[in-house]
């Protein structure tokens, strides 16, 4: 497909038109380091360059409470199957987040579909925003080898000085912009200026471990005993932010919810995190991964090597979030660099 | 004609706290006569003792539920005093939002739920939900929209969380300013019911002329967060010498402290301030005031409830304003407080003696902590509007009975009911706040 | 639901603000009153109840000997009873004074008089009298309290969140106070509240409890790093949960 | 933003309707219920699977079927009482309606297991999904061989199913035992774990299957004793339970390394998960 050119200045013309047919969310600054995304009325409202936000725009694919269904017993025992959605835009979706996006895309759409998320991801149109450089020193993205778009998007957004390149890879894409006219065609010095940022990149972007991406399978086969995951067990406090957090986890828990009249009300989906105690247990009481130190180990082994077994991917993006939200200052990077420590 | 009575209410209800009454008299002779506090003590002061001074807030917000917001202010505005801090006239037109809707709510959870009910001669609110309905629906409605106006400004209204010793932790955005402007003009026509409702009650005659102390300022607003110590009585004082205004003292048979300042009793609270500050109303307030036939000085007790109308009329009217001029102007973001900033010893501490004094839904409202060179609490001193109140209503109490000996136990029972009720106690509060002096120090 | 249940309130040492949350749930309180027959509640009705009660919701903590014997009769008519508000169900701030020998608090609040104000060291609800459910918080928050309640209603237990506060912090989009080097209670509180303090740029108190597997060298170690002294988290802690050495020695 | 709402139709959260046709106290703490999909549809599942039961307002909780395919028109579920869901499923009646998502999983080979000897192995509640495959081989019996259970319950009167454990102790071709924690005066039988069981049964390893239900704790010792028998890895089963909400290996709550016990089992060969720290 093609390329056409925004001017920066025209950044919130195009916000405002893309409004009028859709919401849009972005990622807007809260105060301390506190990106989100959120809906945004123009163009100002708008943070870039940002860090990765708290949350991944997973939330709009899979939100944090989720109704499934809706009842009401007078009628019985059956149900109704529910789906609360919005069409909207996100706008500015880092790479890692487009390859959190590919991630869940591919395990919800495995047999039996979820069909709440795959409801809601035919209504989002996704429009990727390249980092010319780290957003900060918890990133891995290229060692995971998402620090480049691979995909996942309808339009994709390069800074390239006064103005942005905007790759369209979809129909839907184009059908956004088409009569915004605004946007021209790329020239081939844009081109030349999107060639620049990439060739400027892989000087920036170096693996940010010590290890080849390749090998890493290799480390998770051998790495079952390794010391590290005692050491991180003892310094975890299980505030389960690490996996809340992340773009690629999408554990959860359903309970219902009755209205106050004890009749009708709700079977909602929340969001559950292996880190938490009483994820593993059974009525009965015994839990399965009772030590810290399990179910530290068990969320690595979720990114690194379980769901690579079955999906052949990555589950980890490389985004960085995790470590920068804890608190304990466990981090991945480290994680990763001392497993392949060999320990005598 | 039982000449002879012995009432002993236990556990009054539809007060805040535990109370009890007790009149004996025998004879057409009055030989006793006591409002009894049996609040389980709590022990606030002592517990504040050692703690940080930043702490201060958290803690004594937890004396009182209802009125957690006007503890709240009273005891940043000590800790502040104690520290040096001046806060930003920002905040202060904040707090003072917060103390209006405070107020508001607490005055309006008094005229519907715990003074309707006697004065429309049923035995509780939910006999009123059958017999007035739309009353009942009016008064929640009222209550939830204070509450979700104290939810956007700090968090909640019971225990705020966004008001702390130096300021906001978090400062409303326009889009919240713009909810509770909604919601400030949604109160309005229900404010106007309750002043029709108020039109209706009758109140019983009842007068005994007393001192009455509030908050004065030479500001042009009524006084509510911030001044010095008023009387009807005597000269004005300032706020550290509030000890010579409460001169404190216990009795046998109360956990709470008695108070009196020029006469043997002083009243405060609503009628107090309102005998003292009525000038100071809007005109929408004052117009309430004429229409409820209310015109200082007001000697009648029973007539708080009234006194409450009129200042919640003053208070909503006071916060629309505020919202608005912030709508104008904006709101500095900048000014946010970062919560616990002091655990690493960032803010300049000192060892200090701070007091605060704000005018609670009940009345004046005393916090005094003295702190060491660390920002610890060495000694803390709670001064609650009901303990003030207290001496006054038995005062009351023994000024009526002998004018209603002849009636029946019951309607004797429910005047003297009534009369506490009327004075809306918090008797929550004044136990928490019984206090004595360090004797071994 | 065939007949309305008795539910009567009581409070205990405590600052009435947890009875107050249920007025405070505005006109939704008269689609609970179509739900529950409230049969007393001295703080708003004069009305009283000689009966069973079908469900007790005890607020504030157990602070007199008086008290013990009160709450040992309200168990006795209650078939259900409800410990409700943090002073209820983990002794709150009233356990404060649990730190201080008792002769001393009582002299340095009442002075001389200070024998005519029986006192004993404070007490949770559940460490006087059985409880049947637990509505954390101080004040409780009001959507957890009508969980509770329609689980009361319908028979079936209620799994009070063993998870931390965090959890629900994340869920919320906070940025982690430790980010900024501020000390919070939330990794080692239970969950509930839907991280209130937090959403509100302040620190989690931990007024809900520890959750049950509190991890409390990690959390040493997280302070050490942060340069946060020790005492001060402790004194926090203490705030909200020096009850919980009755469990302990229990 | 403005949310929509609308209906979607086959979700797997979707419930099939049903009706509970019979109910019998076992125990205070343990009612089995026959249930039946409305229209008198077919459940079609495998022994050893499970179904989600959901009861509008409770939730939903996986419970394995107890019957076998080959009996009744419904299916039979034993449930204990322990929480949200299964207190109330405990007040329903024959007549009341729930939902039923499922059957679930996978049960066990019976296909693999036909002309092998069989050693089934229950402990406690564990007989529920185990009786599936009893009753299944029961009523196809000539086509195993040699049939032996092992029954291990706390207490004598914690004896679920006593009628039919009854039947199948009296039955000439199956081999019956059974074994209390704590006896009482009129227990006749044999008292102690029920490894102590494992060692006077005849077994020819190569032909045998044994197959194990029971509380977590078990597995490990009887597993043990069946390798010290010579039953080959490849040739035990088991049923493993884990925290389940989904059923559709989604949840995460059941997952052990990379298998989800919902959908990869609950029943496994203890080869494939010896390995998987934590399994067992
Ligand atoms: C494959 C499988 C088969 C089962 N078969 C049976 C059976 O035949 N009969 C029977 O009585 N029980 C069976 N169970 C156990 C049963 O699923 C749980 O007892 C049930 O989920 C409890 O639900 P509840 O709503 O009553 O309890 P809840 O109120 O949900 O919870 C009670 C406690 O159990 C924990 N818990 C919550 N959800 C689960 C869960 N899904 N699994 C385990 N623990 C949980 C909670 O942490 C809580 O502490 C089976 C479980 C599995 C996984
Ligand atoms: S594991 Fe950490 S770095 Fe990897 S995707 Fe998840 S949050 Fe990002
Ligand atoms: S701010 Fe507090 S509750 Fe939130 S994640 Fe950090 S430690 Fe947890
Ligand atoms: S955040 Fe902490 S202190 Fe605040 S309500 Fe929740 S548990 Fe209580």
């Amino acid at each position: 497909m093609d390329n056409v050119v925004l001017d920066k200045n025209k950044l919130n013309s195009f916000i405002v038109q893309l409004r009028a047919r859709h919401p849009v969310v972005a990622p807007v600054h809260r105060g301390y380091n506190r990106y989100v995304f959120d809906e945004v009325e123009n163009g100002d409202q708008i943070a870039i360059p940002y860090i990765p936000t708290i949350l991944p725009p997973k939330k709009y694919f899979m939100p944090q409470h989720e109704t499934l269904i809706e009842y009401d017993t007078r009628l019985g025992q059956t149900l109704n199957v529910v789906v609360e959605f919005a069409s909207l835009v996100i706008f500015g979706v880092h790479t890692c987040d487009l390859a959190g996006i590919q991630c869940l895309n591919i395990v919800l759409s495995d047999r039996p579909k979820d069909l709440h998320y795959l409801f809601r991801k035919n209504r989002v149109f996704i429009m990727g925003l390249e980092c010319n450089d780290y957003c900060d020193e918890y990133a891995s993205c290229h060692l995971m080898g998402n620090d480049l778009p691979k995909g996942g998007y309808d339009l994709f957004f390069t800074d390239i000085g006064e103005a942005f390149l905007i790759h369209i890879q979809t129909l839907a894409g184009q059908e956004l912009i088409e009569d915004m006219d605004f946007l021209r065609p790329a020239e081939s010095f844009h081109i030349k200026a999107l060639q620049a940022v990439r060739s400027r990149k892989k000087e920036i972007f170096k693996n940010e471990v010590d290890v080849e991406r390749d090998e890493i399978p290799e480390l998770f086969e051998r790495g079952f005993d390794h010391p590290v995951w005692r050491e991180i067990g003892n310094r975890c406090l299980s505030c389960g932010n690490c996996t809340n957090v992340c773009p690629t986890c999408y554990c959860y828990d359903v309970k219902d919810i009755p209205n106050l009249d004890l009749r009708s009300g709700r079977r909602v989906r929340v969001w559950d995190s292996c880190q938490n105690e009483p994820f593993a247990k059974i009525a009965s009481g015994e839990s399965f991964r009772a030590e810290r130190a399990d179910r530290k180990r068990h969320r690595f082994y979720r990114k690194f090597k379980y769901h690579n077994d079955r999906f052949a991917r990555y589950y980890c993006t490389g985004c960085g979030r995790c470590s920068r939200t804890c608190m304990a200052r466990i981090n991945l990077k480290e994680t990763i660099a001392a497993l392949k420590q060999v320990v005598p | 004609m039982p000449e002879t009575v012995k009432i002993n209410v236990e556990y009054l209800t539809r007060v805040e706290g535990h109370g009890n009454i007790v009149v004996d008299a025998q004879n057409g002779k009055l030989l006793q006569c006591l409002l009894e506090i049996v609040e389980a003590p709590r022990f606030f002061e002592g517990m504040l003792r050692g703690r940080s001074i930043f702490e201060a807030q958290h803690i004594t917000s937890r004396i009182c539920g209802i009125c957690a917001c006007a503890h709240t202010l009273v005891s940043v505005q000590a800790a502040e005093d104690a520290l040096g801090i001046t806060p930003t006239p920002q905040t202060i037109k904040l707090r003072e939002l917060l103390l209006d809707m405070e107020i508001l709510d607490s005055h309006i959870l008094h005229i519907y739920l715990l003074a309707a009910p006697d004065l429309l001669g049923v035995g509780s609110f939910k006999s009123l939900i059958g017999t007035h309905h739309k009353t009942v629906r009016r008064a929640l409605r009222m209550k939830k929209i204070c509450n979700d106006v104290c939810d956007i400004l700090v968090g909640r209204h019971v225990h705020p969380i966004a008001c702390i010793a130096g300021g906001f932790t978090k400062l409303p955005a326009e889009k919240d300013l713009a909810a509770m402007q909604t919601l400030l003009k949604g109160l309005q026509s229900d404010m106007d019911a309750t002043v029709d409702l108020a039109l209706t009650l009758s109140f019983p005659e009842f007068e005994r002329a007393t001192e009455y102390v509030a908050l004065v300022n030479d500001g042009p607003d009524y006084p509510l967060l911030s001044g010095d110590i008023g009387s009807s009585d005597g000269p004005r004082m300032d706020k550290h010498d509030y000890r010579r205004v409460t001169n404190e003292f216990t009795v046998p048979h109360s956990s709470a402290k008695f108070a009196r300042f020029n006469r043997e009793s002083y009243a405060v609270g609503a009628l107090a301030r309102l005998n003292l500050n009525f000038d100071k109303l809007k005109p929408a307030a004052k117009m309430t005031a004429t229409a409820l036939g209310f015109k200082p000085p007001v000697h009648n007790p029973y007539l708080n409830t009234v006194g409450q109308v009129i200042e919640s009329v003053q208070c909503l009217d006071h916060a629309t304003r505020i919202v608005e001029d912030f709508l104008e102007h904006g709101i500095d973001q900048a000014e946010r407080v970062l919560v616990g900033l002091n655990e690493k010893g960032t803010l300049p501490v000192r060892a200090g003696n701070g007091v605060g004094a704000v005018e609670a839904p009940r009345g004046i409202l005393f916090h005094n902590y003295e702190t060491d060179a660390h920002g610890a609490i060495v000694k803390a001193n709670c001064v609650i509007p009901t303990a003030q109140n207290v001496n006054n209503i038995e005062q009351d109490m023994a000024a009526l009975v002998p004018v209603i000996l002849h009636k029946s136990e019951a309607e004797i029972t429910l005047a003297l009911e009534m009369l506490v009720r009327a004075y809306d106690p918090c008797i929550s509060c004044s136990a928490h706040f019984l206090k004595v002096y360090l004797q071994n120090q | 639901m065939i007949t309305k249940p008795n539910v009567a309130f009581f409070d205990f040492a405590c600052c009435e603000g947890c009875q107050l949350q249920v007025a405070n749930l505005g006109e939704q309180l008269l689609d609970l009153l179509d739900i529950i027959e409230v049969v007393e509640f001295r703080e708003v009705m004069s009305e009283k109840w000689d009966g069973i009660y079908d469900v007790a919701v005890i607020e504030g903590s157990i602070t007199t000997p008086h008290a013990l014997e009160r709450i040992e009769r309200i168990r006795q008519r209650s078939k259900i009873l409800i410990a409700y508000g943090s002073c209820a169900t983990i002794g709150g701030v009233n356990g404060m004074k649990n730190h201080f020998e008792l002769p001393d608090i009582r002299g340095y609040v009442y002075g001389g008089a200070a024998d005519a104000y029986p006192t004993m060291a404070t007490r949770a609800v559940h460490q006087a009298v059985k409880v049947d459910y637990f509505v954390h918080g101080c004040p409780v928050y009001p959507p957890e309290f009508l969980e509770v309640l329609k689980c009361v209603l319908a028979g079936v237990p209620y799994h009070v969140p063993d998870a931390a506060v965090c959890v629900e912090c994340k869920l919320n989009e906070n940025v982690c106070m430790y980010e900024r080097g501020i000390a919070c209670l939330g990794p080692v509180t239970r969950a509930g509240c839907n991280s209130w303090c937090i959403n509100n740029d302040n620190i989690c108190y931990g007024c809900r409890g520890m959750v049950s597997n509190p991890a409390q060298n990690a959390m040493r170690s997280v302070l050490e790093m942060y340069g946060i002294p020790l005492e001060f988290i402790v004194r926090k802690m203490d705030m909200y949960n020096t009850c919980r050495e009755l469990d302990e020695h229990a | 933003m403005k949310m929509e709402k609308v209906l979607i139709t086959d979700s797997s959260f979707e419930v099939k309707p049903a009706t509970i046709v019979r109910k019998r106290v076992l125990t205070d703490k343990e009612h089995l219920f026959e249930i039946r999909l409305e229209g008198g549809e077919a459940l079609n599942h495998d022994p050893g699977q499970f179904v989600e039961v959901s009861i509008l307002g409770a939730g939903e909780a996986p419970i394995s079927i107890c019957s076998s395919p080959t009996r009744r028109q419904g299916f039979e579920v034993c449930v204990r009482k322990i929480g949200k869901l299964t207190t109330v499923m405990h007040n329903l009646e024959v007549g009341d309606t729930l939902g039923i998502r499922g059957p679930y999983g996978k049960g066990f080979p019976v296909g693999i297991l036909e002309g092998h000897d069989l050693l089934l192995i229950a402990g406690g509640l564990g007989l529920a999904p185990l009786r599936s495959l009893i009753n299944y081989v029961m009523d196809n019996r000539r086509d195993f061989g040699r049939v032996s259970i092992l029954l291990g319950c706390n207490t004598p009167q914690s004896i679920l199913f006593g009628d039919e454990v009854d039947l199948w102790s009296s039955r000439i071709d199956v081999s019956f035992h059974c074994t209390v924690d704590r006896a009482d005066p009129d227990w006749k039988g044999h008292v102690g774990a029920i490894t102590t069981l494992i060692p006077g049964e005849t077994i020819d390893p190569d032909y045998t299957f044994a197959i194990i239900v029971g509380p977590p704790v078990m597995y490990k010792y009887v597993i043990k004793e069946l390798l010290a028998k010579g039953v080959p890895e490849s040739q035990i089963l088991v049923s493993l339970e884990r925290h389940m909400k989904c059923g559709l290996g989604k949840c995460g709550h059941c997952q052990i390394h990379n298998i989800y016990c919902c959908q990869d089992g609950p029943v496994f060969r203890y080869d494939r998960i010896k390995n998987l720290r934590g399994a067992i």
